[in-house]
């Protein structure tokens, strides 16, 4: 058995293309990184994707990899791990594609818990079809297909996946590269449906969406970073905080009364509300949260399907051509 | 209650080498609760041990749960029967009413001096006016047959179970389970009738009931009068004329009624069994694609599994995601869902990845005639996709053949690693017929080459089969990308060059070449030199055939070929038809092979189609074979 | 102008085709009483709908009415409003084909305020395909496509449509006839996307699984009448009710203490959370809530569409089929 | 910088009846900084107002935005142009090589003796790397073209702008900014060798930068530079040959250069004002259907709309809510995503709504190669179906015939409630050629009796033309119930009886033959009597035309016909193949078209394919017309 501990180990023969600048880099990086470092086996790990920039990573991968139909790839992997329940399950989506043709297959493998890891790449944009607005694309925003800015309300990956019944859902930003480190370790260690948000900035058609959160040199002011059982504090010295009142989100400047002291991140939560409440939250009027939002334990798809009728047989099993109702001719 | 008398037909007192009837058609409908689909099962298992081989195709009404007694409640039965190796006939010369809402929707097609064996007990007037009948049909100044036997079904049950009048003090099973039981009475009637011996029903019910003494001595009772009273009473007109039994080589094997869609399942789990492969259907349930669905979802096991999913796309795209995975991914479709699978098709013809698809014909378009029979998506199946993906397509031609088709169709998927269509219509799937059970030697394995792991070429570099090795994420030292784009020969490079798009173009024909090769010609039988070819392909086989004797008697000499496999051709397609001076193709659509065939070939032919949705009838073809016999050309 | 002021002005010449004892009755009846009573006009509303047992509803109302694709109504409807922005515009929505075919339009149209009412009957089962499970039917259900017992984690239709951005959603139960035609009048007055669920009893394959809501003797203390502005209470003397607390809901005994006190219903609040959670609750830890879930107004999708270039030119416009171009030959 | 000595052939001085070139192609190629559309674009302005009538194809690189210099950048133009009325030569016979990677991938194209025009700025070694050569192709041993113009355009160019030297102090333009006028500087002399005035592109660049005062000075100094360069340096070896003009009758029309998108989206405005209904465009955009989607976003107003949808199906389920309420739904859509819609034709088919398809044709099966050129989706739009539901195929055969074609597409779904396809393929989509702008009053009226209101018919009740009347919702005292049920003929009831269905099978058959009525005969040009015939469709017309015109040469007498309806087919289609003794039928898929010929009509013919993904080559043409003419047959 051989193993591959080296990042580069992961990287397979095809020349990357993305474009000069292009967030992708930055996360295949830390996805060989990760594959590396836990380490897992090359031959046990499979990619699945369909058609977008994005999807183009299994290309890039040494692993098992599978480039299929835009949409499809989310119903393939349930099927795979039908197929073979041992193997980890990858999947790679483009907002364009995983809110666009595979919204159904996404929400319905959250709710049944499939056993994957998804990593939805968000750029707010379809970016391999040239720049047309996603179901993540915030109102205003110019594209080809909406010259006059885009209008429609978008949806919160996070949220929604939590919504459908995803059990693992974290957030992440290309560019924090050691927080998306951990976040993909968690991802891989999840057993069940693992939903990874990356907030990725495309280069060409909505550059610089997320720079509140990803480059600006008052980010920490923008941003929580979410860490289990630990109290929900943001920006410099940690002076802010959020709190759950009822059912929304209150900002708080923590001091010693109770009434102002931050919520607990309880990232095992039975419910999801609070977790939704949190993947919903937006700059300018409130902190956004990255880290993982939801991780807990449900069994999973394929453990539930095969405990029905469909276990293999152990004993050398004969088929039954005859049935009850054959009758020898007389 | 003892059996004195028997006609001289009666099989139980030992003339087993009595001849048997010609072909007959028989059809027995009534109203949900008249338990039809149990009576024709019964039929076919006493009728199958006396050696005929049968035919049964199902009705269901449209309505899940109809009002008692309307016509939109109605179920049907329609039995052909015929020695073993001689064709059918489809015209009903004996029709069983249990109501006047079944009489009514199938009196149409009795013939003329066929008989109607009626329950005239639930023929009041309340009954009769929800069938919109203004007089009682079946005496009286407007009786529809000369041949109508009424019999009051339901007080001869009741006397024969309860020993009483229904509703007496005294009665030993409630009405509604003596009500339950009519239908035995019937089925008594019917096997006398027929002179088949009982003693198959007896046997089932007593399997059947065995938990519940008193259900099995009612059905016993039941039954039993039925047989009695035709002889009793004399109820009968006439018997059939019996014709000498030509052939009962069949005799000691075992047999079963099998549905279509039966069958096709049990191929399903041999290739789990004998591949040790998952197989996995996964499908959404469109009719009439919701038959096998059920079916398999109560048959899993053993390697086989059932997924409901949620769309047609994600249904083919679990599929694929199975067969990627090194097992057999399957789905099942139905008339307008089966473009939403093409794109899947496609990817499995440029990923080179195994795929079967179920495909259940309706008639019509959009959401169009769900029960109802056609041949309707061959033109889809062919063409229906974007740039050249070949698909396989294959149709059985008998409800039996769904057995032996499907295995063959899993071998193809599996050896040729490429996606195969059956195209089944309802005469192949819902319809049942006798099957002569094979030997379980005589099966087909499931070990290739390309399935080694071990094999040191690459995922794509192909075999003398034209097939690339079968190698599955998990193995070591083989981890490597596929997918849906247009790549380089043998290899799994990406390439977007024309002289590679050129060349996989070729190579995908090419292997279709194979195909044809591995799946052999086109078998012919009837006249040697004939005038006159018949030429059809899906479940009108019997009809057709059929149809072929009749005409013979006409001194017409005939050749008759069923196609199974409408892509890749049999090589010897263009070979047959230019064997004969007259081709006839006959099937259930526009005309859509006698298309193909003439896109292809040179030859003199006529396409006979029926497009109302509905079987065809064997007179017709008859006339339709003779008329362009006679004609000049 | 004809006006239609009784329910039969509703009834269309076919003949009604449920089983007999279909819930799908009752759900009819009001549709045509709500019609007549609002008054509404005949010509102006526009049922349309797919394939299943409720939406054969369409064929028995005298409006205009179109019963498509499976899984096509809601994005026809959104073509149709964009057409004729001033009709009202009905969907009639099993759950099987809701969650099932229609899934990915249905949510869609959720986030994107399409101004259509959208009456998602749910019997927990797909019922003129002869009783498959559906993503509404509870885990354990025996179905024609899961003989031993469903396993997979439903949906709560009014949570996701929530969750998806819905504006207005509710849920009322077939037998609830008097509650059932308010929430439909209310449905109708709404401007921009109204979700309606309507328990609705599959008589043939999953029958009573809405007891304990609907028939049972001990109702009242299984449900909760949600009124806007009213305390959430039920139970015999309302002795029972329910709060917010933090990001979940918890049963309280209303007393005199501050603490105890239920929660207010307020069906206006910006945030969707509250009316989520009410969305989720279930027997028999929790009352299941009946009514107005959430009402709040925003821009409609043909609103916002049309604000842009869409506009129709007032004046006679003229094409241009110079275009900027253009060049005499010389 | 004045203009003192000019070449004889600039029209600038004089000579504006001077003989026009003959036809050629010429190809310009560079990195995407080398503004490559923009000079295409231009040329194409300058030699349209001369009297040629001009077919541009652009290549875009499938990368977004790949680094410089490499092949995986390239973009490309090529331009074919003729005199009015002759036929265009597809032999390239200049290249303009802005860059090495740009003369890479298209050095094998340039005939022989053929001019290379490069920049020799660009042929430094990372460059030259970067493209893959070794050595430089421009000079030396490893020349390629002994007909290679040199011309450091970079620094010409900045000396004409700064008349200093690039980098150098009181540059009065950046670096940058020179650099995107070098193609202008190519264009200057682009015109001078082919003596195209140069006014038209002076104009051009006035109104488009007029508000840039500065730009506009240096485009005009780089462009007049190049031109006067070309003069003065005595680059070129020789000028072409002129030959007579034969006809200008279009001399003083207005005409433009329009892409086949361009003229879809603008009959598409038409209909909307036209008829005063919504006309809204619902699509995703999958390649190639992305480009028409772009642009009509851009375009919306006056009652004609677009809207992005989430998936196909959703896309052509919002259509048909546009058409069921009165309006004209349309979608684009290409290859895969095309069979995903196929439900949707179905139920306008049964529910009779117009419904307008633009299919874009992709080369290859699944993700495929979007960026080919194939008629790939044919066997699709006629086939792709459940059960017999009828789609009217058209295909433009030309950029420009994109607007009349979608007009009349248009008025037969709106006068037919029928669903319609167009099939486009690269040619005619993408491509560009120089249009005569129709004069406003020979558009077509949009007014059909049956979209009167106050019909008394039913809402299914069929006038002269098979066409219901068109009652939307909103239309007080109509209300009814439609859907894709099968039905009654003429009426809104659902029926699932044989009989109707066969009907209403009919019905819709019946309706296809007032289409081809409607739709006109299939116009046939070239000699009377001719020996054989050329069929194309799609377009493949300008190559095909020009094949003929070559192949005549050698003697054959040659008739012409290209399909711009394929279903139905025109009705004299049978006539017309029987007319000719061969027939050769060109098209770029396996040979779709050849089969549906075959399979309804006997003619003697041959299947002429090309399927790698390229168009057709004229001289390719010719030969195969020339060998199948010699045949014996
Ligand atoms: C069903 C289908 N619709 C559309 C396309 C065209 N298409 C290819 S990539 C793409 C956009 C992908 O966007 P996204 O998923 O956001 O990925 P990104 O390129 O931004 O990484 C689209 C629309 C397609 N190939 N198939
Ligand atoms: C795309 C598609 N899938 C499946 C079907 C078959 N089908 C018809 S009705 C139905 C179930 C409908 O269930 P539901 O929406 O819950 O409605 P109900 O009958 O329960 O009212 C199905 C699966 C179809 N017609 N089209
Ligand atoms: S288009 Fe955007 S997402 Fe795609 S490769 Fe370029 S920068 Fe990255
Ligand atoms: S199957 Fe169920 S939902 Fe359908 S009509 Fe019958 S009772 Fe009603
Ligand atoms: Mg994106
Ligand atoms: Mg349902």
């Amino acid at each position: 058995m051989i193993t591959h501990n080296q990042p580069t180990d992961f990287a397979s023969e095809q020349e990357v293309r993305w474009c000069p600048g292009c967030g992708d880099y930055a996360i295949l990086a830390q996805v060989k990184k990760m594959l590396s470092d836990m380490p897992l086996l090359r031959e046990e790990q499979v990619f699945l994707s369909g058609i977008g920039c994005a999807s183009r990573m299994p290309n890039y991968l040494s692993t098992y990899g599978f480039r299929g139909l835009h949409g499809g790839a989310v119903s393939a992997a349930m099927g795979l791990k039908l197929a073979q329940p041992n193997l980890t399950v990858w999947i790679v989506l483009g907002d364009g594609e995983g809110f666009g043709a595979a919204t159904q297959h996404l929400l319905h493998a959250c709710r049944r818990n499939v056993d994957v890891k998804v990593l939805f790449i968000n750029n707010e944009i379809r970016g391999l079809s040239r720049g047309q607005e996603s179901a993540t694309t915030r109102p205003g925003t110019l594209t080809a297909t909406c010259p006059e800015g885009s209008s429609d309300n978008p949806w919160h990956p996070c949220a929604l996946a939590l919504a459908a019944g995803a059990t693992f859902v974290a957030r992440s930003l290309d560019v924090d590269v050691d927080h998306l480190g951990t976040i993909l370790q968690r991802a891989s260690a999840h057993k069940g449906f693992a939903f990874v948000e990356i907030l990725q900035n495309c280069k060409v058609y909505n550059d610089l969406v997320f720079d509140n959160l990803a480059t600006q040199h008052d980010r920490p002011e923008h941003l929580i970073y979410l860490e289990h059982g630990k109290p929900m504090v943001y920006g410099a010295q940690n002076r802010q905080g959020i709190k759950f009142e009822n059912a929304s989100v209150a900002l708080v400047q923590p001091n010693h009364a109770a009434s102002t002291a931050p919520s607990i991140h309880d990232e095992a939560s039975e419910s999801s509300f609070a977790a939704q409440m949190l993947a919903t939250l937006e700059n300018p009027d409130f902190p956004e949260c990255i880290g993982v939002f939801r991780a807990v334990t449900r069994i999973c798809h394929h453990e539930s399907f095969y405990r029905g009728a469909n276990t293999p047989n152990p004993e050398t099993p004969k088929l039954d051509l005859e049935g009850p109702d054959s009758f020898p001719v007389e | 209650m003892e059996e004195k008398t028997v006609n001289p037909g009666n099989p139980d007192l030992g003339a087993p080498s009595l001849p048997l009837a010609p072909a007959h058609a028989i059809r027995m409908t009534g109203d949900a609760h008249d338990g039809i689909a149990m009576l024709s099962h019964l039929f076919a298992l006493a009728a199958g041990s006396r050696g005929y081989h049968l035919y049964s195709v199902p009705e269901y009404p449209a309505e899940i749960r109809a009002h008692a007694n309307t016509l939109a409640g109605v179920h049907t039965s329609s039995l052909a029967f015929a020695p073993y190796q001689e064709p059918i006939d489809d015209r009903t010369s004996f029709l069983l009413a249990m109501n006047p809402a079944g009489l009514k929707l199938h009196e149409s097609c009795l013939e003329k001096d066929g008989i109607l064996l009626a329950n005239s007990d639930s023929f009041g007037a309340e009954e009769l006016a929800c069938a919109g009948y203004l007089e009682n049909p079946l005496a009286g100044k407007n009786q529809l047959f000369h041949r109508t036997i009424s019999v009051p079904m339901a007080q001869l049950t009741n006397h024969a179970i309860n020993l009483t009048r229904a509703g007496e003090k005294g009665a030993l099973l409630s009405y509604r389970e003596v009500d339950r039981c009519r239908n035995l009475f019937a089925l008594g009637m019917l096997l006398w009738y027929y002179s088949i011996p009982i003693d198959p029903v007896l046997r089932w019910l007593k399997q059947k009931f065995s938990v519940n003494p008193s259900i099995l001595d009612a059905s016993q009772k039941a039954f039993k009068a039925g047989f009695i009273y035709s002889e009793t009473a004399n109820v009968f007109p006439q018997v059939p004329a019996y014709h000498p039994l030509e052939s009962l080589s069949k005799k000691g094997r075992i047999c079963r009624m099998i549905s279509g869609n039966d069958a096709s399942l049990l191929a399903l789990k041999h290739v789990a069994l004998k591949t040790n492969r998952p197989v996995l259907l996964a499908s959404t349930s469109r009719p009439p694609s919701h038959e096998i669905c059920s079916l398999a979802a109560k048959n899993t096991g053993d390697g086989f599994s059932f997924i409901l999913a949620d769309d047609e796309h994600a249904a083919a795209s679990i599929a694929i995601g199975v067969s990627y995975g090194g097992g057999l991914g399957c789905t099942a479709v139905s008339g307008v869902g089966f473009p939403h699978q093409s794109e899947v098709v496609s990817l499995a013809s440029a990923a080179e990845l195994p795929l079967l698809l179920l495909e259940y014909q309706r008639a019509g378009i959009s959401t169009g005639l769900p029960q109802r029979v056609a041949q309707s998506d061959l033109g889809m199946a062919l063409m229906g996709r974007n740039g050249e993906a070949p698909l396989v397509v294959l149709a059985p031609d008998s409800p039996s053949d769904c057995f032996a088709l499907t295995l063959l169709a899993a071998k193809v998927a599996m050896r040729f690693l490429a996606p195969v269509c059956i195209l089944h219509d309802l005469l192949n799937s819902r319809a049942s017929e006798s099957w002569l059970i094979p030997e379980p030697e005589s099966l087909p394995d499931f070990e290739f080459p390309h399935f080694a792991s071990d094999s040191s070429s690459g995922p794509y570099e192909c075999d003398d089969h034209l097939a690339r090795p079968w190698i599955t994420p998990g193995t070591p030292g083989k981890e490597h990308r596929l997918g849906g784009n247009e790549r380089k020969l043998n290899s799994p490079q990406v390439s977007f060059l024309p002289q590679d798009h050129l060349a996989m173009n070729r190579h995908r024909a090419a292997r279709m070449q194979r195909i044809a090769e591995f799946l052999g010609p086109l078998p012919v039988s009837g006249d040697n030199g004939a005038e006159i070819l018949v030429l059809g392909w899906g479940g009108t086989k019997n009809v057709l055939e059929a149809a072929c004797a009749m005409a013979k008697k006409s001194g017409i000499s005939i050749a008759f070929a069923h196609l199974r496999f409408l892509n890749p051709l049999p090589k010897n397609m263009e070979m047959i038809l230019n064997s004969y001076p007259k081709v006839i193709v006959a099937e259930l659509n526009s005309g859509r092979l006698f298309a193909l065939l003439k896109e292809k070939f040179e030859f003199n032919g006529i396409s006979f189609t029926r497009q109302d949705g509905l079987n065809f009838v064997i007179s017709q073809v008859e006339q339709a074979i003779i008329q362009f016999a006679r004609r000049e050309s």
